[in-house]
């Protein structure tokens, strides 16, 4: 069972990681960063369950009958492009709150947020 | 091209979009997305029509057939809630021009139509797809295109609205796409009929439980359900007034819509309720929302706030229906969804009206403007009327059902309940009433006029809609009814 | 670590290592676009983002308990989840059971392309594709209505002082680099454009072919200044560049539709089904191609051009 | 024939990754930015050429070597750029090399007895 599970786990403690980051941290630059750490290691996961062992990628050739999955590969070069299109709206955002608030911590737009209030 | 409607309707709006880019005048864009929206609805009632009379339609994109290629699967689920949308849609984008004109600098006018467009597609989308990876794409066109349509609104913390918004969807998106990802691990398959047909040999495995659980849980964050609900009040109060009004309207209704989906048709009913204390969970966390986001919107001081918290209770109603989980509750959850964008639609679109007048949507400016913006404020008035349940509005029908279908099922505590929640609801609204029919004007503030007819007729068009289906209601009951139906495999 | 530039330097490197990954998992497709993405674009707008928000971290204050506590929660949901998942690797699994056997077997004699992820990305799953494509173009578009800047009369006249120093100083500042890169992008741009068509045999493909693009533009931005960048590339023409991309794909697919196959069926493209594959496959991957490359500019560009404008107001 | 073609890949391999771990202790041991820079700047140069030598050696006629020479030519072009770069950077930024503060010091206590 070790054996057989271990990648999944590996990527579960990297998820949790690029999870924590986006809800721990107050810093919006760093939440984006951690939340595409977060989306790379679901990438992770789709990747290592569409590998066979002793396949080859999956490019058609002569002598070659055992190939790897393709459809996950599929699947993630879209959402890895929904990864970077998030990415760069989070930045322009933390980047126009930075000229609104004169800040990018949490708390502090927060406390001036409620004065506006 | 009557067989290629199910594509249309998604394609027109989506292609629409980037052509918007070849017009640079403010008033051709507006009239061009005008059209393509109409277009949209006219194309969805054909399809509602369609389903209606020969049963689930089913389209292939690019020729493959099913699990292999992607599929659009409209049944009467689907087909009502494209009608839905694209009539909201059609409604709001008629009163966006005067709206946006003054809450939007000019230069990002067509930007704004089409980030609107591109919503509507992704919507559209989301409904009518019946592949679940599909689902995650499309999600991400709306969430992308709602954080910067949010992020537009004029004041600052449209910004700060915008980037929780965006942070918590995309923590939901993530999840919804674990989610999929654990379900396409055990049956080898994304197409949501597919997968509905396989679950059931892996059923017990702890791994579909995981899976179920993420896609519930991303779907919940999407929907606002409480206590998942944080991001929504301040995304709503900041956006610009037709953007509030289009998404108060739609993408709740989305969500839900989603939740209905994966529960009932890819995991099953017998799934779905059985590995989890679903049933309670989903009617607890209701209620709790209804009570909380009502009384949180009692003591709101500004207006669009106090209806976002309004729309959160009646997420929790619509919550409450799904989990009953019989056709009867089922029923009043969808028609609690075809009123709610009805009443919500009215109710954003009369404030996109004071606002565009009086510049502002604190309670405390509203004083005396019933005697100075008298159709406006009769249109919140009925609005109102209808979110408390008034006989002769629609809330009134979907309330009715839902009591109804508690009853039947013997809970009597959760009817007393819901007509409690209805009681919070005269609180709030009455709050409004009093300051704008019993207060006089503020000083200075005489020379305050009637909306533009450009605002008010839209804003009425959703007022009759109100009063006219809470009076008529074959059409939505019917559709309603069939879709239930069918969901629970019951042929009508 | 407080020091955001480390972090985001941390984040790219990770980025590249799970590039590696994919290359050992045989995902050579993903591997190349993580790569240019992960490591690449996504790494440069974060430096460009910090340098108008500020590199260094606040400290945190309060403990957060409740950060941690969900994490845990959803952390050990997964590995219970992951006790009854079908082992790794094994080829029976049920992952290569179902569908994709189909893909591998038949995908030669149905869509004629050896690289069987860029037959299901663009034939079998070419609708995804096309909502990929729309995700970038909204993203494009949601960053010019945050960052876009109005340009005002004075800049111009602005921008022609700031090309003429520089073309002064051109023998002075950052004379290698100049040189050196001057020499590379004509390179870098034949690279994009053979990715981008061989992407029917080898890994590659419109999206990565994009990416390479713009980042030539990118690099000549960064070293002969935005003013230079912005009188080679004209915004507005990028921009419709960009809305021709989605609409070149759209229109194969309305192609098919005029002629009463379903969408985006390829086959009506040619007398031959096979062939026709092939050649919607190259329209569509060129449709691909052009948006994410004008996207990518017109991102960074707007990134660079709000941090100019704050330059100036600051002057 | 084949086992000569190994042998002498296996030795670049081999070079190449020595010189790679060589320029990581570097990186680790050195005392400043510029010395720690000048270890990987001219040890991976050169580094990345053995080991795509050795590569080229174990598949030595068709298309790879054309590619991998490809990539050689461009790794000689970038690194050192890269490198030159980053060192200007520095300078840029007013970073002191280590032996010149030390010298400095020195000659402040010296003149401060």
């Amino acid at each position: 069972m070790l054996m057989g599970l271990y990648n999944y786990w590996i990527v579960v403690v990297l998820m949790m990681v690029g999870f924590y980051i986006v809800i721990a941290h107050g810093n919006l630059i760093k939440k984006i960063v951690g939340l595409s750490i977060f989306q790379t290691s679901v990438f992770i996961f789709y990747i290592s369950m569409a590998k066979v062992d002793g396949g080859t990628a999956p490019i058609l050739a002569e002598g070659i009958s055992q190939y790897s999955n393709p459809l996950p590969h599929v699947l993630i070069l879209t959402a890895i492009v929904v990864g970077i299109a998030t990415t760069a709206l989070g930045l322009a955002l933390a980047v126009r709150i930075k000229e609104a608030y004169g800040s990018i911590e949490e708390e502090e737009i927060q406390k001036k947020d409620n004065l506006d209030c | 091209m009557l067989a290629h409607l199910p594509i249309l309707q998604v394609i027109v709006p989506l292609m629409a979009a980037p052509l918007c880019l070849f017009l640079t005048r403010s008033r051709l864009v507006w009239l061009f997305a005008l059209i393509v929206s109409g277009l949209a609805f006219l194309i969805s009632s054909l399809l509602l029509q369609q389903v209606m009379a020969s049963g689930t339609i089913i389209y292939e994109l690019g020729g493959w057939d099913a699990p292999w290629g992607i599929e659009y699967r409209i049944d009467q689920l689907n087909a009502f809630l494209l009608l839905i949308i694209s009539a909201v849609s059609t409604v709001v984008l008629l009163a966006a021009h005067t709206s946006i004109k003054q809450e939007i600098p000019a230069d990002r006018h067509t930007l704004f139509y089409i980030l609107y467009l591109l919503s509507l597609a992704g919507m559209l989308g989301i409904v009518a797809t019946g592949d679940a990876f599909n689902v995650f794409v499309f999600l991400e066109i709306t969430s992308l295109s709602a954080y910067a349509l949010i992020a537009l609104g004029k004041d600052r913390r449209a910004l700060w609205a915008s980037y929780q918004y965006l942070i918590m969807g995309t923590i939901g998106a993530t999840f919804i796409l674990i989610g999929i990802g654990l379900m396409y691990q055990m049956t080898g398959t994304l197409n949501m009929y597919d997968l509905s047909q396989r679950l059931p040999e892996v059923a017990h495995t702890r791994t579909v439980f995981t899976a179920f659980a993420f896609v519930i849980v991303g779907v919940c964050l999407k929907l606002a359900l409480f206590p998942l609900h944080l991001w929504l009040p301040n995304a709503y109060a900041y956006a610009p007034s037709i953007v509030t009004a289009f998404f108060a309207a739609t993408a709740t209704k989305v969500a839900v819509y989603l939740l209905i989906r994966f529960t009932f048709s890819v995991f099953g009913l017998s799934f779905s309720f059985t590995a989890l204390p679903l049933q309670m969970l989903f009617m607890v966390l209701g209620l709790l929302g209804i009570f909380a986001a009502s009384f949180a919107a009692i003591y709101q001081k500004n207006v669009k706030h106090l209806f976002a918290y309004s729309s959160i209770a009646q997420i929790g109603y619509m919550i409450v229906g799904f989990s009953v989980s019989t056709t009867a509750g089922l029923m009043a959850t969808l028609l609690h969804m075809f009123n709610h964008a009805l009443m919500k639609g009215a109710l954003f679109l009369a404030l996109a009206a004071v606002v565009y007048r009086i510049g502002s949507a604190q309670l405390s400016q509203f004083n005396g403007l019933g005697r100075q913006m008298p159709y406006t404020m009769a249109a919140i008035v009925i609005g109102g009327l209808s979110l408390i349940g008034v006989p002769l509005t629609v809330g009134f029908v979907s309330k009715w059902y839902l009591v109804l279908a508690t009853i039947e099922n013997g809970w009597w505590p959760v009817a007393v309940l819901i007509l409690l929640g209805s009681l919070l609801a005269i609180v709030y609204v009455w709050r409004i009433v009093e300051a704008a029919y019993f207060k006089p004007p503020l000083a200075g503030r005489e020379s305050i006029k009637e909306a533009p007819l450009s605002l008010l007729i839209p804003t009425w068009t959703l007022v009759i809609a109100n009063i006219y289906f809470g009076i008529d209601t074959r059409l939505s009951v019917q559709v309603a009814q069939s879709a239930a139906q069918s969901l629970f495999g019951v042929s009508p | 670590m407080k020091d955001l530039f480390a972090v985001i330097m941390l984040s790219g490197i990770y980025g590249l290592l799970s590039a590696s990954f994919f290359v050992a998992m045989d995902a050579v497709d993903v591997a190349f676009t993580e790569a240019s993405v992960g490591a690449g674009i996504s790494t440069l707008l974060m430096l460009v983002a910090i340098t108008m928000t500020g590199r260094s971290e606040n400290p945190t204050r309060h403990k957060p308990v409740l950060a941690l506590a969900v994490v845990i929660v959803t952390g050990s949901l997964l590995i219970y989840g992951t006790l009854d998942m079908p082992y790794f690797g094994l080829a029976q699994d049920p992952v290569h059971l179902h569908v994709a056997p189909r893909y591998i077997n038949d995908s030669m004699q149905e869509v004629g392309v050896p690289n069987i992820v860029t037959s299901v990305l663009a034939s079998y799953r070419a609708f995804d594709t096309l909502g990929e494509v729309v995700v970038i173009f909204t993203a494009g578009m949601g960053v010019l209505a945050l960052l876009s800047v109005v340009r005002r009369p004075g800049d111009v006249a602005r921008d022609i002082a700031k090309i003429n120093s520089l073309n002064k100083s051109m023998h002075e500042e950052h004379l290698i680099l100049r040189i050196v890169v001057k020499i590379l992008i004509p390179f870098i741009l034949l690279f994009a454009l053979y990715v981008q068509f061989h992407g029917d045999y080898g890994p590659g493909g419109g999206f990565q072919a994009g990416v390479i693009f713009a980042a030539a533009i990118i690099l000549y931005a960064m070293l002969f200044g935005m003013s230079t960048a912005r009188r080679v590339i004209n915004q507005s023409f990028i921009q419709l560049f960009a809305a021709i991309g989605v609409l070149l794909y759209g229109s194969v697919g309305v192609i098919s539709l005029l002629n009463g196959k379903n969408f985006l069926d390829y086959s009506v493209l040619s007398a031959d089904p096979v062939a026709g594959q092939h050649l919607g496959i190259l329209l569509i991957e060129l449709g691909v191609g052009f948006t994410v490359a004008s996207v990518m500019v017109i991102i960074f560009f707007n990134f660079a051009g709000r941090k100019n404008d704050q330059q100036n107001n600051r002057e | 024939m084949d086992t000569l073609l190994n042998i002498s890949s296996a030795l670049f391999l081999l070079i190449g990754s020595f010189l790679c771990v060589s320029g990581g202790v570097g990186i680790l041991r050195f005392p400043d930015f510029y010395t720690r820079m000048h270890a990987v700047g001219v040890t991976e140069t050169l580094a990345t050429a053995m080991i795509l030598i050795g590569l080229m050696l174990q598949n030595p006629d068709g298309l790879v070597v054309v590619k991998l020479m490809i990539i050689l030519l461009m790794t000689l072009f970038i690194s050192p750029t890269a490198s030159h770069a980053l060192a200007s950077a520095a300078v840029h930024n007013n970073l002191m090399p280590e032996l010149d503060k030390k010298e400095d010091n020195e000659k402040e206590t010296s003149s401060n007895p």
